[in-house]
This record gives C-alpha cells, structure tokens and sequence, in this order.
C-alpha cells in the first residue's frame, strides 16, 4: 500500500477545511447584495448545500462520481457506497477519506453558486428539491468525466481545479434557473441595491482566502505545483480587480467596492481552470483579461433581458469559459510535467479544442438538465417553484423561513 | 400653546438644540425623516446600474411653546438651522388643544 | 528525543490556530442571538477567555492539566509552571509547545460556551470572576482526568476531541450559573428575537470551519485518523441540520436559518468525542439523531422555568451527553486501533458503562463547583452577580462597557 | 537543488493564506470603527491593497526586495522580474513561489496598515497613487535592509516577523500623512464613535487567527522555532489584552469591547519583531507592558493635536517600537539558535543598540520619503489629497465611490 | 396653508411621491413609522418560540398645501395610496397658524 | 376628531397599546424619536475618549380619536405611560379638519 505522507496529508486537509469555508463566504457574498428582507433565504440556500450534499456524498454520491476512477466512462460506480473500505485505504499520498473530504467541498460548493441568479424569488422547497436532484444528476456525471477519468478528462481536456465542474456547471444551471423563474418583480426598473456590501467585502475576503484551498489544494500535495497554483490564485484575482476597476472607473465614473469585490471573485473564478497549468505572467494577463471581460458581460442580462439577480453568468459562466478556454492559450508543461502546452507555448490548438468542446459540453448537459429538474419541479410541487407576489413583496425571510434579519432594539 | 416642527438638515440639530436651551426651553423631540424638494438627491452605481435617491436625510424637530415665545423660537430654530443652501428646510407652527407631562399629570404651560 | 515530523507539526500548528478562531466564531454566533444593546456584551465575554485563559495556561494552567500526564490521577502538577522546559521537548511527533498551544485553544473556548446560558444579565466584574476560577478549578482537573491519562481515562472512557471535557463540562457550568442569575426580565413572555442572524450564521460558519482544527487535529498527527475525524466533522453536522430543519418544519412548519445553524452546532458538538473512533457511516446516524433530540431538548428550558437564554443546555450539554454515550455503541476499534468497540461492534457494555460514568462524574463535578464558584462570588462582590434591573433594561452594552453595539449616521 | 520538504511547505502555503485573510481582516476591524457614511472607502482601501501591491510584487517587486539576498545593501536588483526562473527553485526546505507569495502578503497588508490614520477625509485617487509609490519607494527598500539580508540585518538587527518593515514602517507613512492631510472636520470635539464595533471585533479575530501565520510562518518551517512564534503570538496579545483593560478600567471607569480588541492587536504588534526569539514568559511581560503603553499612547494625538483617526501610531508604531526594542533585552538564544541573548540573558547592549538603530533608520526612511510622496500628489493631482468639506461631510462611500455601505429596507 | 398627513404602505411613497409632483407641488416629508390597526402584522419563529409581531411599517408622508389645493391633494393621496387591501391608511388634514422657509425666511405660500 | 400624540419611553408601548384597544381604540401609529429634556442621556468611552449622548430614545404614538373619546385616551396614555420617573414623556391634542380612510374613501368617524 502507498505510503501516506505528513505534509501532503496536513495541507490537504486544510485546503479541505478552506474550501468548506468558502460556502459560508459565498453565503456573506451573496447575502450582502440582495435586499435585507431576503437576506437569511440566501444564507440558508447556501447553508443548507453543507448539509444536503454531505449526505449525499457519504452515502452515494462520491461512489458515483469516483468510483471506477479513470474508465473514460460517463458516471462512476457503486464501489464505495456509505464510503466503505476507504478508511485505511490511500489516494496517491494521503488517506482516502481525505480526498474523499477534499472533493465534497466542491460538491458543495458547487451548487450554492447557483443561488446568486435565483435570488429573491425562489420557493425554500422548490430549492430543497433543485440541489437534490441537481447535484445527483448534473454535479456527479460532469465532475466524473472531468475530475475522476471520465471520458473528457480521458479525451485530454484540462481543469485543474474546476473551470468547467464548478463554474461552468453552476453558471449554466443557474440561468436555465432564471430562465423558468422569470424576473423578479419591479426589475430591472425599481432599484434594488445591496442591503450590506461590508457582508460582500467580508464573504470576499473568506472566498479568496478559502480560494487557496481549492486551486492550490487540487495539486493533492504540498509541492512546487501547489506553489505555483497558489501564487497564480494570488495574483490573478488581483490583476483581475485592476482590470474591473479600471473599465467601470471609465464607464461609470467611480471604482467602486462592489467592483472591486466582483473583479476579485471573476479572476479567482477564471483561474481556477489554469492554476496548476500556468506561470505566474500569464496569470496576470488572465486575471487582467478576465476583470474588463466580466463587468462587460454584466450588460448581457439588460440587454436580453433576463434577470440574473447577483451575476452568476457574468461571473462565473463568463469568467468559467475565459479560463478554460485561455488556458489552451497559456497552458505550459514546463510549469507542470502533467500539464500541456497550449498554443502560445508551442502546443498547438489540440489542447484548445478540447478545452473549447469540454466547455461546450459541460454547458450543454447543465442548462438542459438543470432546466428539466426545474420543470419537473414546478410541476411536481403544489405551490410551484416561484413565490407569489405578496411573499416575493414581504421577502423570502418572513415568508419562508418565518425569521428576519434584523431586529435592533432602542428600548 | 403651539407646537413648533422644524425639518433641518441632519448636522444642525446639535447646532439648534444648543441655541433653543439658551433660550430657555426645556425640551424638543427630535425624529429622522426624509425629505423631498428642490434640493435634489445623489445617485449611486452598483456593477454598472445606475441608481437615483430623490430623497434627502433631514431631521424632524418637535418643539412645544408657550404662546408668546413663539416667534423667538421660530427666529432661532430659523438662524441656526440655515446654511444658505438649498434644502435647509421648514418651519411651522400648529394650533394646540392641550399639552400634559405624562409624569406628573401637569397641564398647559406646566407640563414643559 | 523523538524526532519531529513537520507534516504532523503543520497539522497541529494549522489545527491551533482553527480552534483558536473558533472563539470569535462563537462570540458571533452567540452575538447575533442577544438583542443589540447586549451584543458588545456578549462578544466581551467571549473575546476576554482569549485574553484571561491564556495567561493562566502559561503561568500554572498547562501544569496542572498535563504535569504528571498519565498519573491516573485528579490533578498534575507544577512541572511545566511558566512553560519551563518545553522550549526544545517533543510530544508524539510534533514540538511541545504545538501541543500547549493546541490544548490551550480548548481550554479557551470551554467557559467562552457558558456565555450563551447566563446572556443579557450577568454583570461584567462577576464574568471576571467566575471565568477566572472555572478555568483553575473545574477545567483544569476535568481535562487532567480524560486528556491527560487522570483516573477517567485510566478507567478507559474515551473522548476523542472533549465532549466531556469541553461540552458536558461547559453545559452543566452553564446550568448552575443560570439556577443562580435568575430569569432575564420579561422571559419567557416578552419577545427577545436575535438581533443579526447574520452574525450568527458567519459565526456558524467559523464554528464549522474551527471544528476540523478541533476534532482532527485531535489527532496530534497528520494521519489517517486525522482524516477520519476530519470526515465525521464534515458529515455528523450535516446530517444533524437535516435533523433538526425536520423535525423543526413538521412541529413549527417552518425550517429556519437560526434551526439550520443550531442543527449543524448540535450535530459538531455530539461528534467531538466521536470523531475519531467511529466510521463515516455512524456519524451520519450520530448526527441526525442529535440534530432531532437536541431541537426537542430546548422544550425543557419552558417545562422546567429556567432561563438557559441561547440554549447551551439543549446543544452543549444534551448533544454532550449525546455523543459521549454513543459512542459506546459505535465505537469502531477497525477504524482506529487507540480506541475500542461499543456495542454494535462487539464490544459489549463495558465502554458504555465508562462513557457513562465520565458523562455523570464530569456533570456532576462541573455543576457543584460551578454552583459554588456562583455562590461565593455573589456573596463576595459588592454589587452581586446579576445586573441592576435598570441596567438590564438599558443593556448591558451601555451599563457593563460604555459603548453602543451600532452608530448608523445619516448626516 | 535543496529538496522540499512537505511539512515545511504545507505550513508556509497555509501560513500565507492566513496573513493574506489578515487584510480583509484589517479592513473590517478599522471598519468598524469609522462612521457608516465611510465604512465603504476604508474597506476600499485596504481591499484594493491586495489587487495592486501583488501586480507590483509579481512584475519587479519582489525582485527589488529579495533579488541579491545577503547582499548588505540598499535595495535587490532585477533578476526574477516576473518570477522569472522561480517555478521550480526552492528556498530553503521551500518552493521559492511560497517564500514569494509569503512575502507578498507583508507586502500587502502593510500600507494597508495606514488606512486606519487616514480614515474619513483622504481622495480616492490620491490613495491609489500613495500605496503605488509608497510600495515601490518605501517598503521594497525596507524590505530589502532587513527580511533580503541588507544592510541593516547584515549589521546585526532581529526582526522575526516584521516590527521594523511592517509597523514601524506603516506608523511612519501614516503619521506622515496625518500631517499632510490635516484634521477631520470637527475632530476632536464632534463625537465620532465606532458605527459597530461587531465588525471591529471580528476583525480582531481574524487578525489574531492570520498572524498565527504571521509570526509562525516566519519560521520558514514547522519546527520548534514556528511552535514557539505560535505560543508567543498566542500570549503576548491575551496579556495585552489584560494590561489594557486594566489601565483602561482604572483611568476611564469601564474595561471596552474596543479596548479588549485594542490591546490584542497592539500585543500582536509587539510581539511580531520577538516572535520566534523570545520564551514564552518574556512573551507575557514583552505583552502586559504593550497593552498599557499603548493605552497610554493614544493620549499623545490630543495632547499634539494630530488627528491620527484610528490610532495606527499609538498602536502599531509605539507598538512596533516597544516590541523592536524590548528585543534587545528579552531576546534568548537559547530559543533560536538563529537568534542573539539580549541584555536580560547576558547578551549585553549590543543587540539592543541595533535595534534602537534599525527602529530609528526605518522612522526616518518611512516618514520623510513617505512626506515627499504625499506632498508630489498634493501638486500633481489636480483636486488634491483631500476631500472637499461638502465631500467629507456627505462621506467618502457616496462621494468616492458612489456606494451605501447599509440599506435596510421595510417594504 | 394646512398640513396634510398621509399614513401609507411604504411601497406606496413613490408612486404618491410622483402623484403629487404632477400636481404641481414642490416638496414633502416622510418619515418611517409602524401602524397598528385591523391590518394584522406577522409572526417569527426562533428556536420553536414563536412571536407575533403586531405593528406593520408603514410611511408617514407630511405635505404643506394651500388651502385651495387641499381637496385635490387628498384626492391624489387616496388614490395613489389605493391598494384596495386592508391597512391601505388614513389621511388626516390639520390646519396650520404659519409656514416658514428656513433658508429664506419666507413665510405662508412663499414658503413652499 | 383629534389628533392625540404621545411622547413615551419605548418599553412603555406594548402596555399602552393594550391599555387603548381596551378602550376600543381600533389602531395608532408610532414612530421612534429621540428626546430631550430634564431625563439626561448617557455617555460612552472610545479608547479614553468620552462621549456624551443627550437624547433619549422615546417612542410617538399618534392616535385619531373622536372628541368625546379625548379625555378618556389622554387619561389612560398618560396612566399606562407612567413610570413616575423623570423622562415619561408628554402628550397632546391637536385639533383636525378632517380624517379620511384611504381604502374606502370613508371620512370623520367612519374613517378610524
Ligand atoms: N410642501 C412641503 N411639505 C412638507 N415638507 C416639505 C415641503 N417642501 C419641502 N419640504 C421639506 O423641506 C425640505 C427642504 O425643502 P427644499 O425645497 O429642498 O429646500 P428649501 O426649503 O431650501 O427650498 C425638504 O427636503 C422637505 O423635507
Ligand atoms: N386611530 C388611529 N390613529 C392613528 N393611526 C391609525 C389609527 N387607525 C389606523 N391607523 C393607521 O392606519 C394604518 C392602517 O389602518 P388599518 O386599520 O390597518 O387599515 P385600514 O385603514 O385600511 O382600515 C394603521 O397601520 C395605522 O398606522
Ligand atoms: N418642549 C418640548 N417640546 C417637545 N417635546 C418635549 C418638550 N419637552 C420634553 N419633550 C419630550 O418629552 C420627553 C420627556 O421630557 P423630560 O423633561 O425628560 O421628562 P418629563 O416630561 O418627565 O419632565 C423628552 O425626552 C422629549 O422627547
């Protein structure tokens, strides 16, 4: 049996502990933007990913999405039902179970992203639902044929960290989402601001924080790639904050904290693909890339018209895409013997391709599924999958959850 | 006895507390509000959508006075909540039945 | 001298420094539940454990909790007073002062857990007072007995991470100080909604995040059963928020944020003295069970007339219990030779019995002198323990401290 | 080449994700404490110090400081522009990437650190244009002289963590532009109370859990030396804590929230240049006394009329210099071997005379180029450094940034 | 000149808000406030305790009117106030003895 | 009609409100204020630097009410208001022109 080593297995579980950390960021994120009154129905959409999909995973879920790693294959098996066998069993050079842990933080994670485009109009049972089923039969299939051997990972697209598994994934259902649930009421006319971006700046802070975990964890070991991982999830989320300050400083006429908050979480996003595959100029030039592009893409939801409530297209569809897809532009072997190079390090447009289908495929299967368990479930449930105008008007936290905010007393 | 309410830009409500006790008042309620009117609001941006907030912060002032010190009153509140520009607000005064002092039950004149 | 592996010793510095972040965690998480004009209050409580605690740790605290390690006995010693010696001492793999540091974060966060029972009326000098000789007379012997080879561990009781030492110690502290202090004003009539659930979800979050620090690193290794304990955390609070909204949705018709968080607490707390001594699959039945009874267990608060205002006793205390008696059903000797079988592994009673005894003793011993400490300290302070009614009415915020919680200016 | 080593690196790449978090971590506990009309552009502030100081450090920054390490000169040289030949070096037991991005992260947070000087009245612009040059100009050189073995460390000056480069430095700038800028309007007879000192406190929790990292990463690697930086960044800051509630509650009647987290921070400052070369009762002593001075120091800016907003001199300037100072008597060879014996531990005045030396040379430096650097934008830009009366009266969040930090709506 | 007071759903003030522009006036003040009335409020639950709250928020809207245009203004009120549910508020006019401008002094009609 | 308003210490609300539904009252608005007068404020220490708040947080109570109900609802405002210390506040009448209800239409009596 392989042995375990100390080092790897120490930084493992604490990327694991990171990238866990980052759901209740993403919550803070969120939760900051959206009105007050729909402020804890975010939290508790994103909360309640922590406890949903952790069971899920234990019990079958990731049996199904790494069993029978490395068959090329469409889905996994069911050869670690409730994780059995895996308490003394090793993954390369930590424990199973560590790996184990490792990946359902990005299960988790996964899914919770969505909850940015649905803000503020979505039934709490209809969400029980929708990350049931989605993170059954949309997470498992996709992080399978990228992460675990699966037939795209097999065909030789890279994703060192989940360009294409988390936000590519999450991107596309979240708008199929939007698609069915129509706007919310009063948009794009009344205003409505965010309630409290320092909750937005501190979520910030923990995803990029947590961020570290996840794109330099995913090297499965404290060495020169986790290095190089971690320094690019430095650098890129900050290139990527100049770069949307600078165009909304043109644009609008003021750099603004949401911007920059936005332009970090973009550059984090874009380089989660790359982290592990590129050196640490072209992470700028991602990052750099990728903050202009994304505030740009925001126009996207007034143009056509779709109301993507906290721009998780713009984000991290958009900035899911760009990564993956710059990646087979600045990916480079002689930053990592696994990797490849991509066309401006001699490698050619094979890589490109790849990662272009792998985008388009991932996308593909997301928004067609994502919006047929939403159709499903609007016929299934009695109340549907929407609230009605007099909730969506008292707030999802009143209404749904019978709880508010915010009580400061004065007596 | 009138009732006294003033609608004063939030930074001058110390200003005019100060010059109502030099005058010899006992007392004044004081509430936020929002105003509206020819001074216009500011606008805000959040990811390139624009925001226009017509209303302004003013602080409403409360002030219960006898007949006669009426016009001090309002002179005063006038002097020291103006700062020239536009949006410094109103004054008006309201006819009063009764006034009472929880406390004691004191009416009129005695209950301030 | 051992040598020190650097793979453990990262795990354990890493593990500290979570455990140590887990007391703002909780400050918030308790925070948010008091009305505003208590919430500087209760994060003062918690915060001045990080500063009182650690001082008496360094001076004689360690000493006596882990001289003599081994002794079968009820206290240590004064070997180690100032932390003499250990400057270049190893234990296990890693350096000493790893190991002083790491124990240390528990013995901070232990009385930090009671502020939660006696919130909104406790006078400020009296906190001083009981925090200071909780920590030298009920944690100091506690954690000799169970962590440092004392008489309870020498019978064989098992406590992985402290679910007798932190929690039910905590739970019945909390208890006898609420028998003391009285019914807040106005309880159980007069509403007293949390104030910012925001703060109590970040602080769950922290709590969360903290708890891979606490029960893995208790481990003191970067191993397989760090990985394991790691995994249990993951899985036991999730299955118990599940639980709890449950259970919570069929009896109030609402799952709540607060319910979620409180759930996920509950379900970390019965796993503490599990976490490395039980499978994956067991923790999600530990879980789901504390989650349910647990939300049952803040009935008892109303049955019963005693004022435990943030539920210390239903979440540390039962879930304490909990878990500690579990645990000699589940115990798992195959996923960890140091531990043994409970009952459903074959075991038979013996370690249940132990369980027991260590959950009655350590109560039992924490609520009698816990009682006394109250009881002399309202004898010896001039102004008593419990505030005025006047200043309990204006906060404790203005009263205790001088400071307002929030100033939002509009000028 | 040195090989890696796992355990080393694991703690490194952890211990730069923590001090990384320690910035949104400043941002919130100086945020906490302006007014809620600023709120916004101090988070700003710092938030944007992440995104432009690790462009810099990428392109020639970290050249500039660390290139011709040992070299006993003024400043590096060019040879890892873009980290250039770095994926695979390795310094020390590290990969060089994560001695890089470790060093990034001092180099981030510390012009972050004199936002809380400039609190409420400073241009936005003028801002981006001071941390640019301020990072070039004043830290790199800085840097250079005493973590790159340049001059001042070749001569003999300690400074395990940063007392010198990091608050020494960052109290300089600020007091310097203190000075440029003027007062607030108002100060010091209009109230100007923390607007929640929730924030406040949550940030010293993260402040103190990142500089576990901090400190303890400094090490290099997770050895006996990085265990005892860890316990000292432990008790120094809880005896801080303590001597500043004490003085605090004898001369104003009332031990603070905001004094509790005040004199944590300041023990953190103090303790940051003796971390990993003092024991851990010099730890206490080096600690209480830092607590009280500190306190004690915030009298200075009314007494000299300096409107120093948030008190970055009275606690990370007198606090970097009691703590660089106090060095040359507590420092214990006997500790570190790395390390000097300071006067206390017969080491005689030497050590003591360098440090008194490196302090005053690093004033100096920082406070004149720094004064130089605010008077060339105060010409150059054409609406000055300062906002305009009607600006700093509506707040820097509408007028800089066109933002609300806070929206409770009622609908 | 009369005072007029409105006591409305909060979501209702910018469709009055822009009502009484179109009538020609030039300013008003609201200000938050919480109604009690046959309009029940909601009910929370923490930690199985659940609490009702009885008050619904609601705006408090105050526009200074000449007398000839009161009628019209309350008219506009009601109307745009309207929402045909239960809590919908009340309008009460009180009369005035003088208005002021601050920044003027102005009084009476000037005022406005 | 009269407009009855009532300045009172905002733990005192819950009580009042019941007090006047017993009376039949069927609704009131309250909104929250900040007092000044003889009851002094508190102070507050930021690192060594003292504050001192003048103003008091009190709670307003307007209620409609028909003539003859005046005197009964000041009575019992003021009885259940009481706390016998200084700060409990003031209450009092202003005449009105008319009250309507903004769902109906209904105007006088009939509004409230
Ligand atoms: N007709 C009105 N009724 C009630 N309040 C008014 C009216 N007009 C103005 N106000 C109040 O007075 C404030 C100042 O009015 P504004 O027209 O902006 O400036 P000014 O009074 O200096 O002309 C407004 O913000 C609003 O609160
Ligand atoms: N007697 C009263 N005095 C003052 N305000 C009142 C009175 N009755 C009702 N209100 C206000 O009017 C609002 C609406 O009243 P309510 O009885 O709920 O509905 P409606 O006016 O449609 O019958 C209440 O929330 C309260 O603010
Ligand atoms: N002249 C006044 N005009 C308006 N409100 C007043 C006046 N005097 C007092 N008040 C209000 O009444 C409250 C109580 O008054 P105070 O003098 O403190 O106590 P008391 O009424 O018991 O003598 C004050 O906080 C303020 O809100």
């Amino acid at each position: 049996m392989p042995k375990i080593d100390t080092g790897d297995t120490a930084w493992v579980l604490v990327a694991s502990a990171l990238v866990l950390f980052m759901t209740p960021g993403l919550a803070m994120f969120y939760g900051g933007m959206v009105r007050s009154k729909n402020m804890l129905a975010m939290l508790m959409q994103n909360f309640f990913a922590m406890g949903i999909v952790t069971v899920l995973w234990v019990l079958f879920g990731y049996s199904l999405a790494f069993g029978g790693a490395g068959n090329a294959g469409l889905i996994g098996n069911f050869d670690f039902v409730g994780l059995k066998d895996l308490a003394h069993a090793v993954s390369g050079s930590v424990p199973s179970l560590a790996f184990v842990a490792f990946q359902l933080t990005f299960a988790v994670i996964t899914p919770a992203l969505i909850t940015g485009a649905i803000a503020d109009r979505m039934r709490w049972a209809a969400w029980v639902g929708f990350i049931t089923l989605w993170s059954i039969l949309v997470y498992l299939p996709v992080a399978h044929w990228v992460f675990a051997g699966g037939w795209l990972a097999e065909r030789g697209a890279l994703d060192f960290a989940g360009g294409t598994v988390v936000h590519v994934n999450a991107g596309a259902g979240g708008l199929a989402l939007v698609f069915l649930l129509g706007k919310r009421r009063g948009w794009p006319k009344e205003p409505m601001p965010p309630h409290s971006l320092a909750w937005t700046l501190m979520g910030t802070g923990i995803l990029w924080f947590g961020w570290f975990g996840f794109n330099a964890g995913s090297a499965l070991a404290a060495n020169g790639v986790a290095a190089q991982a971690f320094m690019n999830t430095f650098v890129a989320p900050a290139a990527a904050m100049l770069g949307w300050l600078i165009v909304e400083r043109l644009k609008d006429g003021h750099a603004t904290t949401l911007g920059a908050a936005s332009g970090a979480v973009a550059g984090l996003v874009a380089i989660t693909p790359c982290a592990g595959f590129v050196g640490s100029l072209a992470a700028v030039v991602i990052g750099a890339v990728t903050g202009a592009v994304c505030y740009l893409a925001i126009g996207l939801k007034f143009r056509f018209g779709y109301d993507d409530a906290l721009d998780v297209v713009a984000v991290h569809l958009v900035g899911g895409i760009l990564g993956s897809i710059l990646l087979g532009l600045f990916a480079d072997a002689s930053v990592n013997a696994a990797g490849k190079d991509g066309v401006f390090f001699g490698g050619g447009w094979g890589l490109f391709g790849e990662q272009v289908l792998a985008v388009a495929v991932v996308f593909a299967f997301s928004f067609i599924v994502s919006g047929v368990i939403g159709l499903a479930l609007k016929a299934v449930l009695p109340k549907g999958i929407r609230v009605t105008e007099e909730e969506e008007h008292t707030g999802l936290d009143l209404t749904q959850h019978a709880e508010s905010a915010y009580a400061f007393d004065r007596a | 006895m009138k009732l006294i309410v003033a609608i004063v830009k939030p930074f001058k409500v110390d200003e005019v507390k100060t010059a109502l006790l030099e005058l010899g008042l006992q007392g004044m309620t004081v509430s936020e509000a929002q105003g509206f009117g020819r001074q216009r609001g500011h606008s805000e941006v959040y990811r390139g959508k624009e925001y226009t907030i017509d209303f302004v912060p003013k602080s409403r002032i409360e002030v219960l006075v006898d007949d006669p010190d009426v016009p001090r009153v309002v002179d005063t509140l006038m002097e020291h909540a103006r700062t020239g520009q536009i949006g410094d607000g109103k004054v008006w005064v309201l006819p009063l039945d009764a006034v009472y002092r929880v406390r004691t039950g004191e009416a009129g004149s005695d209950a301030l």
